[in-house]
């Protein structure tokens, strides 16, 4: 294991993060608390941006699944799909499952802390340190170089894996980017105009550019009443604006 | 003399002499005596252990047994045998074990989709320190299935996994997860509430 | 809680770790009893290792005492050894011999990393067959080197490792993977701000 790696193993996962957003608040999990936490998940995802972009892909899994319900809980017009409905239903019963697991491992963490632990003999102990020589049958040096060769595809098969993910991110910022850039040309807007042609990816992508933009005070955004659609501006001063909750 | 009590103390024998986990089968085949003779003694041999005066204990799984020291003692013989001190476990190590403890085998796929992460580091640093044990799925080709191993019972003071506090619970929470087609009742009534479902 | 039972369990499982003959004053030391305490209590171990279901034995002289099998079951170790070596290597136990040999010496801890599982038993198990040898890391104490045994080169008709089919390219490659830690600095220097990191 690198010290990268190694790093890596600190982190929190994604459905942890959440989990822990939600009880910070003491919500039920629900689609209306998944929405009420959606900014402070996607906050820490762009901490993570910056900072390790190898483990950022398992984020944006869950956030893009976030930014559909909180467009669904913003905007109840919106038509979801049959798979998106699944999806938002998915996510809630995975972090049910989540919370569950959570228990168990208070469980394992207790134990391992105890200091209750078995010892057992090394193999044949009795033998001491006084070895003979005992070659299999039928070894042959060809059974070695066969071993070594097959170490050594896995150990090659396992590189490639790792730029996978790299690339994958790399492929969704770039589609954030490419999305920032026409808002940033475009004037006025309206959200529903905006996604209505949309697939649902573009909807999610383009749902968590507003809150991004919202951010970083390129853009202003204003709601009429609660549902109604959402009216984008570029940087006049702020009228409503919605907090990204 | 090749009573039930005589075969205990054989097995107890045979375990000492081992030393690493051994399965019901080799133990027959090498005491040339039936499984279900082996599985017996070994019923025995538990109770027995468990008196005051004794300090061993059989640590055992679906298939394996070995004979180690009671977990009880485990503070007093770790600074006598200067044992390598055991290292903390990360928040994803100790995520990745749990749910391996509680619910193998399983396969990496499986442990993904609870944890909403890729568990590859956390599954090879766990194989690495001995904690969990991997071996090919025998239905599917190239799948591994993990399992707890002998020396993280051995960590966690417990005889089996069923040992470990409530395991019938989340044991059953897994197998629900695998067939979910038979959902509670009082599931299906909550998610009919939720917001969102048509 | 600290009866003479107890005093019998806690030798009984000091014993069994220990392995090596020990001193009744080394006992009385290490458990923080009186000698005659310990002496006591061994005479009562003594007297429970003979019934019919027990299979450990005590040996002993004037001043140490060491636990084994019972002399009936003498010829158990043999019988095992006999099983083990005829059989032939698992497939871990080949693996970790091919890296032994093609990049040896090398620690276990290397040779955990690369095959990405622990290796502790197989280690055992090849150095048992005198395929390996181990000796202490002169730079580090209590860290063990293993490299391939001069017999086993011998058995498979090379005359140095160096001859091994191929070596030049495997044993780089396993070189490569060596020290993981040093090709990671500037990654790592990178993570070190990270959120969430405890």
């Amino acid at each position: 294991m690198t010290n990268y790696e190694v790093k890596l193993q600190q982190f929190a996962g994604p459905l942890g993060k959440l989990l822990e957003l939600i009880e910070a608040k003491q919500l039920e999990i629900t689609a209306i608390s998944l929405a009420e936490v959606t900014g402070d998940f996607l906050r820490y995802v762009k901490s993570l941006q910056t900072t390790a972009p190898s483990i950022i892909a398992d984020f944006l899994v869950v956030a893009a699944k976030l930014v559909l319900i909180k467009s669904k809980v913003l905007l109840p017009m919106l038509e979801l799909s049959k798979e998106e409905e699944e999806e938002i239903l998915d996510l809630e019963s995975r972090l049910k499952i989540y919370r569950e697991f959570k228990a168990a491992s208070e469980h394992i963490k207790q134990l391992w802390g105890k200091n209750w632990r078995s010892l057992s003999r090394p193999f044949l102990y009795s033998l001491g340190e006084h070895f003979f020589f005992y070659p299999p049958e039928h070894l042959k040096l060809s059974d070695l170089t066969r071993a070594i060769n097959d170490l050594a595809v896995t150990l090659k098969a396992l590189l490639p894996e790792e730029q996978k993910v790299r690339i994958a991110v790399v492929t969704i910022e770039q589609k954030m980017e490419e999305l920032l850039n026409r808002f940033k040309e475009a004037g006025r807007q309206s959200f529903q105009s905006m996604s209505g042609q949309k697939t649902r990816t573009e909807v999610i992508v383009l749902f968590l550019a507003i809150l991004h933009l919202l951010k970083d005070r390129v853009i202003q955004v204003e709601q009429g009443s609660q549902f109604s659609d959402i009216m984008i501006d570029k940087g006049a001063p702020p009228a409503t604006a919605i907090s990204n909750q | 003399m090749d009573s039930s009590k005589n075969l205990s103390a054989k097995i107890e024998a045979l375990l000492f002499i081992y030393g690493e986990p051994l399965s019901l089968q080799k133990i027959a085949k090498t005491l040339e005596v039936s499984e279900e003779a082996v599985a017996e003694a070994l019923q025995a041999l538990e109770t027995t252990l468990t008196g005051e005066d004794r300090g061993l204990f059989l640590v055992h799984d679906q298939e394996k047994v070995q004979l180690t020291t009671k977990p009880d003692f485990g503070a007093l013989l770790e600074t006598i045998m200067k044992e390598e001190l055991r290292e903390n476990l990360t928040p994803a190590a100790l995520e990745t074990l749990s749910i391996v403890a509680y619910a193998g085998p399983m396969t990496r796929a499986e442990i993904d989709y609870i944890r909403g992460v890729n568990s590859s580091f956390s599954l090879r640093n766990l194989s690495i320190r001995g904690l969990v044990e991997r071996y090919p799925d025998p239905k599917r080709g190239n799948v591994y299935l993990y399992n707890p191993s002998f020396d993280l019972l051995k960590f966690l003071g417990v005889a089996k996994v069923e040992d470990l506090p409530e395991f019938e619970r989340f044991h059953q929470l897994i197998e629900k997860l695998r067939h979910p087609e038979e959902k509670s009742v009082e599931e299906t009534s909550k998610e009919a509430n939720a917001p969102g479902t048509q």
